[in-house]
Formats: C-alpha cells, sequence, structure tokens
C-alpha cells in the first residue's frame, strides 16, 4: 500500500504523468527533482523508504536504510539537484548512528551506566531517530484526517438567503455641551465678520433679568407674588423671561418660593 | 441510478439555498433529469413553497428565479442583530439648538436672521421632539411668531446646572455683536 | 405581548439563515425575552436541527455559532451549478496546520523540529492569511519567536466546534514507549 496522501498525479515528467513512486532507489535522474519535491523533507523520505519495504519503524535495520538513503542523495547528488541542507544532515546523522552501532556497549557509555539487561531503547543509538519519525507519522496522518474532514466551501457550502430591509430604530452619538459653545462661537464669529450694521441688543435676556429680580428681591426683604414682578409694557415675552429668570434664581438657591391656590410668591433668600 | 423523488427534492432545496442570486428554473432543471423534468421541477417547487410556510424562511419566484428569503414580517423583529452604527447630529440642528440655547427666547425667523440660511419646520420639530427645547409663547409681533426655549431635558442631558454654566454664556450674552433681527 | 413559541422559532430560524456567518448563541438569546431564554434557545435550536436532518440544508454549531448549511453529502451532486473547484490544501499546508493544531502555542523551530525540514515563510503568512491560525504572543526565549495557534475560523472551516472535536488522531503518542524528544 502506498501512504503518502497523493491522488493526483505524483509529477510531470517529460509531459508523461507519474502515478506512481518510483520502483527502486535507481530512478532516470531527470525524475530525481521532481522526487524531491514530492518529499517534505528527510524524515518524510526515511517514511517512505521504511513503508517501502516493510520495514518495522521500532527496529530500523539502519544498515540498509542507510544505505539506500545515501544511494538516494548521491543519485540527486548525480543530476546536479539541488539538495536542501536538511537531507545532508540527515545522512550524516545516519552515518553516526550506523557507526555507534558497530561499537561495542562501553561502560564508560553514561547512557548504559545501569543494570546489564537494561538493553532498552534508551540506550539504542537509533531512538531519537524512531522518536522523530514516530512523531512525524502521526502529524502526517493527522494532516490526512485533517483532509479528510469536510472543508467549508468545498463539501459544505454556505446558505445565502435575502433579508428585506430592516426599519431601524436610529441611535445618535452623544453632544456635548462645549460643542453647542464652539457651534456658538463659530456662529458669532461668522456673523460679527458678515455684519454691516449693528442693530441694537434684544429687548430681554434672561440673564439680565435673573441680575435685575435678584436685586429687587434682596432690596424687598419680603414676599412678592409673581405678578408684582411683571410689567404690562412688556408684554408676554416678559412674563416668559421673569419666569424663566426666576425658575433659574430658584434652581440656583437665591431665592425661595412658596406656591399657593392663588399665586405663586417668591423672596430672597437672606445673603449669609 | 435514479435518484428517488426525496433526494431530487434535497437537491433543489440546497441548490436554492447555496446560491447568492434567484436560481432560474433553467438552472434547476439540470439537475433533474428524464423527459419530464420540468413537470417534476414545478412539482418540487410547490412541495418546497408549501412545507416553508409559517417559518423563518419562504420560497419566492421573483423575476430571475427562486430565492429563499426571510419573510418582510419576521424582518423587523431581527432589528435587535444588525444594529445601526450611531449617527452624528446633522450640523444644522446643533447650530440651531446652540442659538436658541444662548439667545432664548427666540422665533425661527430670528434664528434663521443668525444662521443667515432657513431652518426647515423639520429641524425645529425635531429639537421639539427630543424633548430638548420647548415653545415659550408667541411674541407679540404681527403674525405671533412662536419663541422657543431649552427645556429642562436639555439641562439634564448636557449636564448642566443652569443655563449660566454653558461655555462662553456670559461674555456672548452680555455685550453682543449679534445682529438682532428687525422685524 | 408574548410572541408565541412558533413565532420564536421562526425569528431563530430566520436570524440563522440570514447571517453571513455563524450566529453566536448571545446573540440569538437577544431574540428571546423571559428568564428562561437559555432553555428556551437550546429547545428551539434542537428543533429545529431535527426538523432537518435529512433536508437540502442542515443545521450545525461550529465555533463561532451556529449555521445553516448544505450538507456535504449534497456538495458533489450541486457541482453542475459550481464548476469553479476550490483547490486541494498542500501537504505542507495541512501537515503544518496540524502541528500547530494539536501543538499549540508553538514557535516556527519548534514546527520545523518536528517536520525535520525548514517551514518557509510563506507558509506561515498563507495560514495567517486565511485566519486560520493567529499569533500568540512570543515565546520567552532568546530572540521572543511568534508563537503560533489555531482560531475559530480554522474550526468553522473544519465543521468543528471545539479543539476536543479534533479525532484523538495523536492519541497512541502518548503511550508510546519512545523516549519524547528535547527540542
Amino acid at each position: 500500500m502506498t501512504l503518502l496522501p497523493s491522488i493526483k498525479p505524483l509529477a510531470i515528467v517529460n509531459g508523461q504523468p507519474w502515478q506512481k513512486l518510483p520502483k527502486d532507489l535507481y530512478i532516470p535522474p531527470e525524475a530525481l527533482a521532481v522526487c524531491l519535491e514530492q518529499f517534505e523533507g528527510p524524515l518524510d523520505l526515511l517514511l517512505y523508504l521504511i513503508r517501502k519495504h516493510n520495514l518495522d519503524i521500532l527496529d530500523i535495520p539502519v544498515f540498509s536504510v542507510t544505505q539506500q538513503y545515501l544511494a538516494y542523495i548521491h543519485a540527486m547528488d548525480t543530476a546536479r539537484v539541488e539538495l536542501a541542507a536538511e537531507y545532508l544532515v540527515m545522512a550524516a546523522y545516519l552515518v553516526e548512528i550506523k557507526s555507534r552501532l558497530l561499537l561495542p556497549p562501553s561502560a564508560e557509555d553514561p547512557g548504559s551506566s545501569g543494570a546489564e539487561d537494561d538493553h532498552n531503547i534508551d540506550n539504542d543509538p537509533r531512538a531519537e531517530l524512531v522518536a522523530r519519525l514516530l512523531e512525524y507519522q502521526q502529524f502526517q496522518q493527522a494532516a490526512l484526517h485533517l483532509d479528510a474532514q469536510p472543508h467549508w466551501q468545498r463539501d459544505l457550502l454556505p446558505v445565502y438567503v435575502f433579508l428585506p430591509p430592516i426599519p431601524q430604530q436610529t441611535q445618535w452619538l452623544p453632544v456635548a455641551a462645549h460643542e453647542l459653545g464652539s457651534l456658538w462661537s463659530a456662529l458669532c464669529e461668522r456673523n460679527r465678520v458678515n455684519t454691516q450694521h449693528i442693530i441694537q441688543p434684544e429687548r430681554f435676556s434672561t440673564q439680565a433679568r435673573m441680575g435685575q429680580l435678584l436685586q429687587r428681591l434682596r432690596q424687598q426683604h419680603n414676599w412678592l407674588s409673581f405678578i408684582q414682578l411683571l410689567k404690562a409694557c412688556e408684554g408676554r415675552a416678559g412674563v416668559v423671561v421673569t419666569f424663566l429668570a426666576l425658575l433659574e434664581l430658584i434652581k440656583e438657591g437665591h431665592v425661595e418660593a412658596e406656591h399657593t391656590t392663588q399665586t405663586l410668591a417668591v423672596r430672597a433668600h437672606e445673603p449669609l | 441510478m435514479n435518484p428517488s423523488e426525496d433526494e431530487t427534492q434535497q437537491l433543489i432545496e440546497a441548490a436554492i439555498f447555496s446560491a447568492l442570486e434567484p436560481v432560474p428554473s433553467g438552472q434547476l432543471m439540470r439537475l433533474l433529469s428524464g423527459a419530464d423534468a420540468e413537470t417534476q421541477l414545478a412539482h418540487i417547487l410547490n412541495t418546497l413553497q408549501q412545507h416553508y410556510q409559517g417559518r423563518g424562511v419562504e420560497l419566492v419566484q421573483v423575476a430571475s428565479g427562486w430565492r429563499f428569503q426571510v419573510p418582510a414580517s419576521l424582518a423587523p423583529a431581527l432589528a435587535p442583530l444588525y444594529p445601526e452604527k450611531p449617527k452624528r447630529l446633522s450640523r444644522v440642528i446643533l447650530e440651531t439648538l446652540a442659538i436658541i440655547a444662548y439667545r432664548q427666547p427666540i422665533t425661527r425667523a430670528e434664528i434663521e436672521a443668525l444662521r443667515g440660511v432657513a431652518v426647515s419646520a423639520e429641524v425645529i420639530k425635531n429639537l421639539l421632539d427630543r424633548q430638548w427645547i420647548c415653545s415659550l409663547g408667541p411674541k407679540e409681533l404681527p403674525g405671533r411668531p412662536m419663541q422657543y426655549g431649552t427645556s429642562d431635558a436639555f439641562l439634564n442631558y448636557f449636564n448642566l446646572q443652569t443655563l449660566a454654566d454653558l461655555p462662553h454664556w456670559l461674555q456672548e450674552n452680555e455685550n453682543t455683536e449679534i445682529p438682532k433681527l428687525d422685524h
């Protein structure tokens, strides 16, 4: 069985699709560049060799695997395929393992200071390689499984449903008093520039009326009814301004008010 | 192998649901086989249409084909899911408000004189609806135009104790050079 | 007036159907009222899920919420309508993604150590562009290399709800007698 996750042609060589991986290591040189691209690095290549020869990953025959790996690398070199450095590092590593396996187990070996029968994989020079191969193999398989999950917009199609316009209750950004202030300033400035003629000041200003009222009430020292504060000549606007000014004064605490059924009576607070 | 009627219906349903645009009957027909494709399709669409009656989506035929849509009657209730970005109040509204705040009581004609441009009734209505301004009674002038002033709600909204807390209140209001309208 | 259970179900159905992205339960809850909104919602979603079994669309829960989708079993039959096929993901993309999914947070150097080969910047950029992975901040090591993890968009794409839904493809790794590699 081939475990390499490829369904489409592996490669196109001289216009011919390659459906299978090479039967043995002696590959036409022109195919090597293509093969190199098929492998995701030296671990991938090693796993391929192990699977191809039906070897036990936990008991790798390092001699033959190294031989095959080197033959492969050599063939690539002959074909002047630019090899990624990782392939050469792996080659060196394999040779190192091979030579370490040739050495008799020595007592000075820090790895084998334990019991006699401690012939477990920890002391095996192949241990690290095996661990890396196993770990990588698992991620290879995980990647295959991931690819087998349904993919969004390929295997699972999104659903589009027409949504009629939704009537909205508009939200408004809050406004601050200083914005009104600067608008007012700008307006004043604009009018100052544009104005040709000076006009008489306004007849009634709440602010001015507040001052007048307070003065009068302080002089009075006594309750006055709202009616008494009005002047007939000022008309309705006068009533409004006086009333507004009074409200302001009450709010500010300068004036106290008493409301009877008949009338509204006010007097100034005694200044402290 | 002929797909069962159920499978064909699923396919048509999926085709309309997964399309971005309404799907013409001709397109749907490509999913059917047999001589009576047209009759089949009409039957399936009819069945689907009935199935989706009273549900969250409905199957309708528009000019360019078939589509599923949220019934118009449900749309307003979906508003909480589509909150609009808060908008800024327009400049004309804010400027009018500023003029009323600093110059109350004031008539619409006087506001227009200050702004130099017309102030539409909608602007005044907008401010009245927000309860930021209120009518202070008519001015004793020919035509008795209504005067406006700010409300307590205005003070609350702008976090002011009194109108005097408005920025630039004193100097602008006391010795103003703002043109006052002659009627 | 409280809307009837039927109306509420229609609303939830319409909301999920009309959304372009999976809708989180929290959003759907905004369409309900009452103290038992959560129970109500769970009940409605369950009813809807059952209703749509064996139809042209299915209701599923993925990482970022609920969505309707055309089930994978129907997609091949719809191919005549969608001639453009999305490209297959490359082995390097899939392997890198699998490593990040199972080993997050993980740096590029750690991925390279696992794969035994350099991981190009383009592969990481590709995954970041798809928003399947995101930066999880630098690792406290010399050079402060960036660590990566998978996103909700990754889970959504593969029809998964949580990382725990990733099948235990790596389980044997834990029982192996092979010493684990120190990086």
